[in-house]
């Protein structure tokens, strides 16, 4: 288990958003959360992501518990993430993303007054060429396209020393080449090792690609299971599509 | 015991003139999002017109000041459409529009100083004499106007924001902008329209204030430097807020240096905009969600 | 001297803004924190390098403790102002020039309030006295030099850049795992620090402070400087400097009959401010916008 | 490309500050081969904008009735505006001493303003000479700062001689809290306390200020027999007097000199009988010159400024060239001038007299004692 929350709540105003959630990630496995729109769940990677401050419920990260700490404590213990709604740093260039990403000496003013820009630029191309994004290390956050900012989201969550990789809808609004290529990409991280968590609405998309799955509605985990099983589930199914008797039960 | 309450009603008095300010500026900030410090000029331009429609040419009293509120809202139309506007359009953000109005306040103080010169205008429509005493209470009858105004006012513009379409419209622009103009909202005819009723109310209050008070060039600074604490301390964002925000600072300007000495006004006004910025961010009756940096 | 005395004091009060500028750009333009609070930490330093030299401390001890000293209210700024952005921030921050102003106006027995400090000493420096302008102007082009290097150095450091990145998405920043409270502490401190150094070479140069020095005038025209060169550009905050200081000056060759000529000059050069924001609403290197 | 368009624009910059600077040195070295001959520059500086421009603008007019008068071939008058600040003054006594060249300054009006300019001017060996400045700390600014008009303390202790003769015992003071009123108030303090009176209420304000309401309510509830009021920004001094009229303030008022501006007057009858203690008053001659030019009756610190251009004049009649010798002559001087008897001391001091002007039938009446 490289991460695990137990019995998370969270509510806005009156809403509850997360009503009460568990789920464990598997080390070395590609974790899928799906669910409808509203389920809660990038309100859930908010909260693990401690974005956002759970009501109530703990969280821990590689044996520890992580729940009181702040969210770049955490990012620092090796949990990297993506954004839904990529913003990025609009007046930084491609480089200088990836040199944040993967510098941890950064924050130390002294001794970087008088030390050059550094990085390490063999890294920087492996990064690229791995998530295939084909543009002059020069370029600025702002002249990216939607696509490619997802990209570099990506290759800046990949980039960061991590050891989970938190992935909220990372082919929503993608063209289907692209998206292939991002499941290549999950598949070839996987296959060296990393624990992958990852949120996506795209079935096909997921189903071929994770290990296993948490179905999320209402804010709470409904179903669980290979990706298989889930398929099958009528909760599941219930979930998306509403109204029937026998969605009822599955709560 | 009349020391009290004489300064309880000092600070009404200070309150209700802070308030006028406050009131149109809210308006234009709420719909806006920058800080229109050139507000201030509005109201000190109105008060120059009065002087020279009303003791200079000797127009009768009540044209002047219709004349004033309406030149005084298309004067802050003007501002918005000639300045602001192009501006916004060519990406310039919110702190670049704030240096514009400080330019503008600038500009208009000097103007007015080059035509009526630096000296102190009065209007001279009011005789001054011992005000009415009550109780041991002492105000005077245009004093009691000017409170009973910025009442109007305030419950005028709550019902204005409540009812009518516009002010709908406005709050909606207020709340969230991008939201607006999906729904159809025309943010730019919204803005024009709180240009000029802001800078109409900027020309109420200059009238009030060129009576109660006196007219010098620099006037401006001044009146909005206090408009707009009064405004944040209420509630910067909602224009009934920031008037009761107005009359909050008039009074503990004016009860704390009751305790303390006299040069800590400008300091008590000033701790308590800070003070309420750390604390309650939106002020008193404001409603929307602050900015917090997470 | 090749330029004449005057020149000379332009190019004084010149280099002294540029490290002003410069600083409050840090902040400003670099790390997106909208501080109105900056000329405070110049008044700041400027009283504190007074007072302590009418002491007899030596200079440069008391130019580096107005320097800290700012670089204190700096951070005690932030820790108040943690939570607030964006124009919530500014207004806070404009509070705390006032409330600055106001203590420097009321605390008598400190700052001799509205009296003002006279007969601030010229700074001295292991023996040497800069006594007259040609030498004050060769010692502040040294300090501005130096601090305008330091900071450069900052900003193209990866220090900086994370500065950069934090004004353009904190949120992001902090899942990289950084430490933006802490950027933020460490920006304000930097910015607080260079103002109160200027404000140190301000008042040793004038050698006559009041509060009326350290108000809105004086915020008004920082303020201006950074926003006309540009955020986030320290070339434009120089060229600005230059610009904003030496433009009042060019008009007073303006023959004007001397009844309007105090104001005439005022607005024209508020018009001519208006018309530099019209031609280039970023700026004249500016690249960045804050939100 | 973008910083190929900017690196332009920055070349575009430079290159016009470069002429711009060059230009201004070109213009510096012509005007001093031209005063190297025999035109003695000299210089008036004030604030003509922000809070004080009243005064600046007043005294620009009586510097300027003088040297109108005197009409000296060889004598070139320049004006700055100060604006108030601090920095402008020190500026334009730069710009003065080294662009024009100037040899004497008739200003700054504004304590602050005349003690941030006069290191330079004592540097450059350029006579100051301030018609408004009364701040003690002027006296030790340097052998070539002058004043025609006395310290704070002069006026400070006339007022409270003044009123301690006139059998008040109870004083209540209101100032501005500026270099003026602080001041003024202090020595006021200690005079009238060491002759048997007592301050029962001390009360301050912005310079600039409009609302003074729960100051007066504090000093009425104080009940003091006298009010003394020190302001120097014409906007408070009308706001202040209309207030004092409608809280009810029963004592009598007295003000420094800062009062006398004739928009006070425009208050009507709530103004009658306000006692003003001012420097001694201008001459009639003077009086009639300055209507007769402005069309009104000279504001405060006219006759001061015309008093400090006629010194300087005075000084360049008799031979003087630079403002060494302008100042060696001025410490030897001694006339009549507009605002009365100029004879300066070793701190460049004028001891000056004293006068009570009241408001009566809406017109400052000096009072002959």
């Amino acid at each position: 288990m490289i991460l695990s929350c137990k019995d998370i709540y969270k509510s806005f105003g009156g809403i509850k958003a997360i009503d009460g959630c568990s789920f464990t990630v598997a080390e070395k496995k590609i974790t899928g959360i799906i669910g409808p729109n509203g389920s809660g769940k990038t309100t859930m990677f908010n909260v693990i992501s401690k974005l956002i401050k759970p009501d109530s419920g703990t969280i821990e990260f590689k044996g520890q518990d992580v729940t009181g700490l702040k969210d770049y404590e955490l990012a620092k213990m090796g949990v990297s993430r993506t954004f839904q709604d990529v913003k990025l740093f609009q007046n930084l260039t491609i480089r200088e993303h990836l040199q944040i990403a993967m510098s941890d000496t950064d924050e130390k003013l002294l001794s970087n007054i008088f030390r050059g820009k550094e990085g390490d630029a063999q890294k920087i191309k492996e990064v690229m060429e791995l998530v295939g994004l084909d543009k002059p290390l020069d370029t600025y956050g702002n002249d990216l396209s939607y696509g490619q900012r997802k990209l570099l989201d990506l290759a800046i969550a990949i980039a960061k020393p991590h050891t989970l990789l938190m992935l909220d809808e990372p082919v929503a609004g993608v063209n289907p080449r692209l998206r292939d290529s991002i499941k290549d990409i999950l598949r070839e991280l996987n296959s060296r090792g990393e624990s992958i968590l990852l949120i996506e609405h795209d079935m096909n998309f997921v189903m071929d690609l994770v290990d296993h799955i948490f179905v999320m509605d209402a804010g709470k985990v409904i179903a669980e299971g290979a990706p298989e099983e889930i398929q099958n589930n009528p909760c599941v199914l219930e979930a998306y599509l509403g109204g029937s008797e026998e969605g009822t039960k599955c709560l | 015991m009349s020391l009290l309450a004489q300064s309880i009603i000092n600070g009404l008095i200070t309150g209700s003139i802070y308030a006028l300010v406050a009131a149109g500026y809210s308006l234009i900030y709420s719909t806006n999002n920058f800080m229109h410090f050139a507000h201030g000029i509005s109201v000190v331009a109105a008060g120059y017109m009065v002087y020279w429609l009303f003791t200079l040419a000797g127009t009768p009293f009540y044209v002047t000041c219709i004349i004033t509120v309406i030149l005084s809202a298309l004067f802050g139309l003007a501002m918005y459409r000639l300045i602001y506007l192009p501006l916004q359009r060519k990406g310039a953000s919110n702190v670049i529009l704030l240096i514009a109005s400080i330019g503008i306040l600038t500009f208009f103080q000097n103007v007015i100083q080059i035509a009526f010169g630096s000296g102190v205008k009065l209007i001279g429509y009011i005789e001054v004499a011992k005000g009415i005493t009550f109780a041991g209470i002492t105000m005077t009858l245009l004093q009691i106007v000017i409170l009973v105004i910025s009442f109007i006012i305030f419950i005028m513009l709550y019902q204005f924001m409540q009812r009518t379409k516009l002010g709908r419209n406005m709050r909606a622009v207020s709340n969230n902008k991008e939201l607006a103009s999906i729904v159809g909202i025309n943010h730019i005819r919204v803005s024009d329209f709180s240009f000029l009723i802001g800078s109409g109310l900027a020309g109420v209050a200059g009238i009030l204030v060129a009576l109660e008070q006196n007219l010098s060039p620099l006037m401006g600074t001044n009146l909005m430097i206090k408009g707009f604490t009064g405004a944040v301390i209420g509630g910067i964002n909602y224009v009934p807020g920031s008037i009761v925000g107005s009359f909050l600072l008039g009074l503990a300007e004016n009860l704390g240096i009751l305790v303390l000495p006299s040069g800590y006004k400008d300091a008590i006004a000033f701790s308590m905009l800070f003070l309420f910025l750390l604390f309650k961010p939106n002020g008193i009756l404001g409603k929307k969600e602050g900015r917090f940096d997470k | 001297m090749i330029i004449s005395a005057y020149q000379t004091h332009i190019f004084i009060l010149i280099f002294i803004y540029i490290i002003l500028a410069v600083s409050l750009n840090l902040a400003l333009g670099y790390t997106g924190l909208l501080n109105l609070g900056h000329v405070a930490f110049y008044g700041i330093g400027a009283y504190t390098s007074a007072l302590l030299a009418i002491e007899g401390m030596p200079y440069l001890a008391a130019m580096i403790i107005a320097g800290l000293f700012a670089s204190v209210f700096g951070y005690l700024l932030v820790t108040a102002t943690d939570r607030l952005k964006g124009d919530y921030l500014a207004m806070a921050t404009l509070g705390f020039s006032f409330v600055v102003y106001s203590l420097l106006l009321n605390l008598r027995e400190i700052t001799r309030g509205a009296m003002g400090i006279p007969g601030i000493p010229k700074p001295s420096i292991l023996g040497l006295t800069v006594r007259t302008n040609d030498q004050y102007l060769i010692f502040v082009l040294l300090i501005c030099a130096i601090s305008v290097f330091i900071m450069y150095r900052i900003v193209k450091s990866p220090f900086g850049k994370l500065l950069e990145a934090n004004r353009d998405n904190a949120v992001c920043l902090r899942v990289l795992g950084k430490n933006t409270f802490g950027l933020k502490y460490k920006a304000m401190m930097i910015s607080a620090f260079f103002a109160g150094i200027s404000g140190s070479l301000y008042a040793h140069y004038i050698t006559f402070i009041d509060p009326t020095s350290f108000y809105i005038s004086e915020l008004i025209l920082i303020l201006t400087i950074v926003i006309v060169g540009g955020l986030a550009s320290i070339k434009g905050s120089i060229v600005a400097t230059a610009v904003i200081i030496y433009v009042p000056e060019i008009l007073r060759t303006l023959d004007l009959p001397s009844s309007v000529l105090g104001p005439v000059r005022q607005a024209l050069y508020a018009a001519i401010l208006i018309a530099i924001l019209m031609l280039r609403p970023r700026g004249i290197f500016g690249k960045v916008d804050l939100e | 490309m973008r910083t190929g368009k900017f690196g332009k624009v920055a070349i575009v910059m430079l290159i016009i500050l470069g002429i711009l600077f060059t230009a201004g040195c070109t213009d510096t070295e012509e005007v001093t081969e031209d005063t190297g001959e025999d035109t003695i520059t000299v210089g008036i500086m004030g604030p003509y904008t922000g809070g004080a421009a009243v005064y600046g603008n007043a005294a620009k007019d009586g510097a300027m009735l003088a040297f109108n008068e005197a009409n000296l071939s060889n004598v070139e008058v320049i004006v700055e505006d100060t604006k108030s600040e601090t920095k402008e003054a020190a500026t334009a006594m730069n710009k003065m001493v080294s662009v024009d060249n100037v040899q004497a300054v008739v200003g700054d009006l504004i304590s602050a303003a005349t003690l941030a300019a006069a290191p330079i001017a004592e540097q450059n060996q350029v006579v100051m000479i301030s018609p408004a400045s009364t701040s003690t700390d002027v006296s030790d600014a340097g052998d070539y700062i002058f004043r025609t008009i006395p310290g704070d303390d002069g006026q400070g202790i006339f007022a409270a001689q003044t009123m301690s003769d006139a059998g008040y015992t109870k004083l209540a003071l209101l100032y501005t809290n500026d270099q003026y009123g602080n001041g003024l108030a202090t020595i006021i303090t200690e005079e009238f306390t060491s002759l048997g009176g007592e301050i029962v209420a001390e009360e301050t304000y912005e310079a600039g200020s409009s609302d003074m309401r729960t100051q007066l309510t504090k000093i009425k509830d104080a009940n003091p027999e006298v009010v003394y009021i020190v302001s120097n920004t014409p906007d408070s001094s009308v706001a202040l007097l209309r207030q004092v009229t409608e809280i009810g303030i029963e004592a009598d008022i007295y003000g420094s000199e800062g009062l006398k501006v004739g928009s006070i007057l425009e208050l009507g009858d709530s103004v009658e009988g306000i006692t003003i203690t001012s420097v001694s008053p201008e001459s009639e001659e003077f009086k009639q010159k300055y209507m007769d030019e402005y069309g009104e009756e000279p504001p405060a610190f006219a006759a001061q400024a015309y008093d400090a251009a006629t010194a300087i004049i005075m000084a360049i009649e008799d031979g003087a060239t630079n403002g060494e010798e302008i100042k060696d002559k001025l410490y030897e001087m001694e006339f009549d001038g507009a605002s009365g008897h100029i004879k300066f001391d070793e701190n460049g001091d004028v001891e000056g007299g004293y006068v009570l002007v009241e408001v009566q039938d809406g017109a400052f009446v000096t009072l002959e004692e």
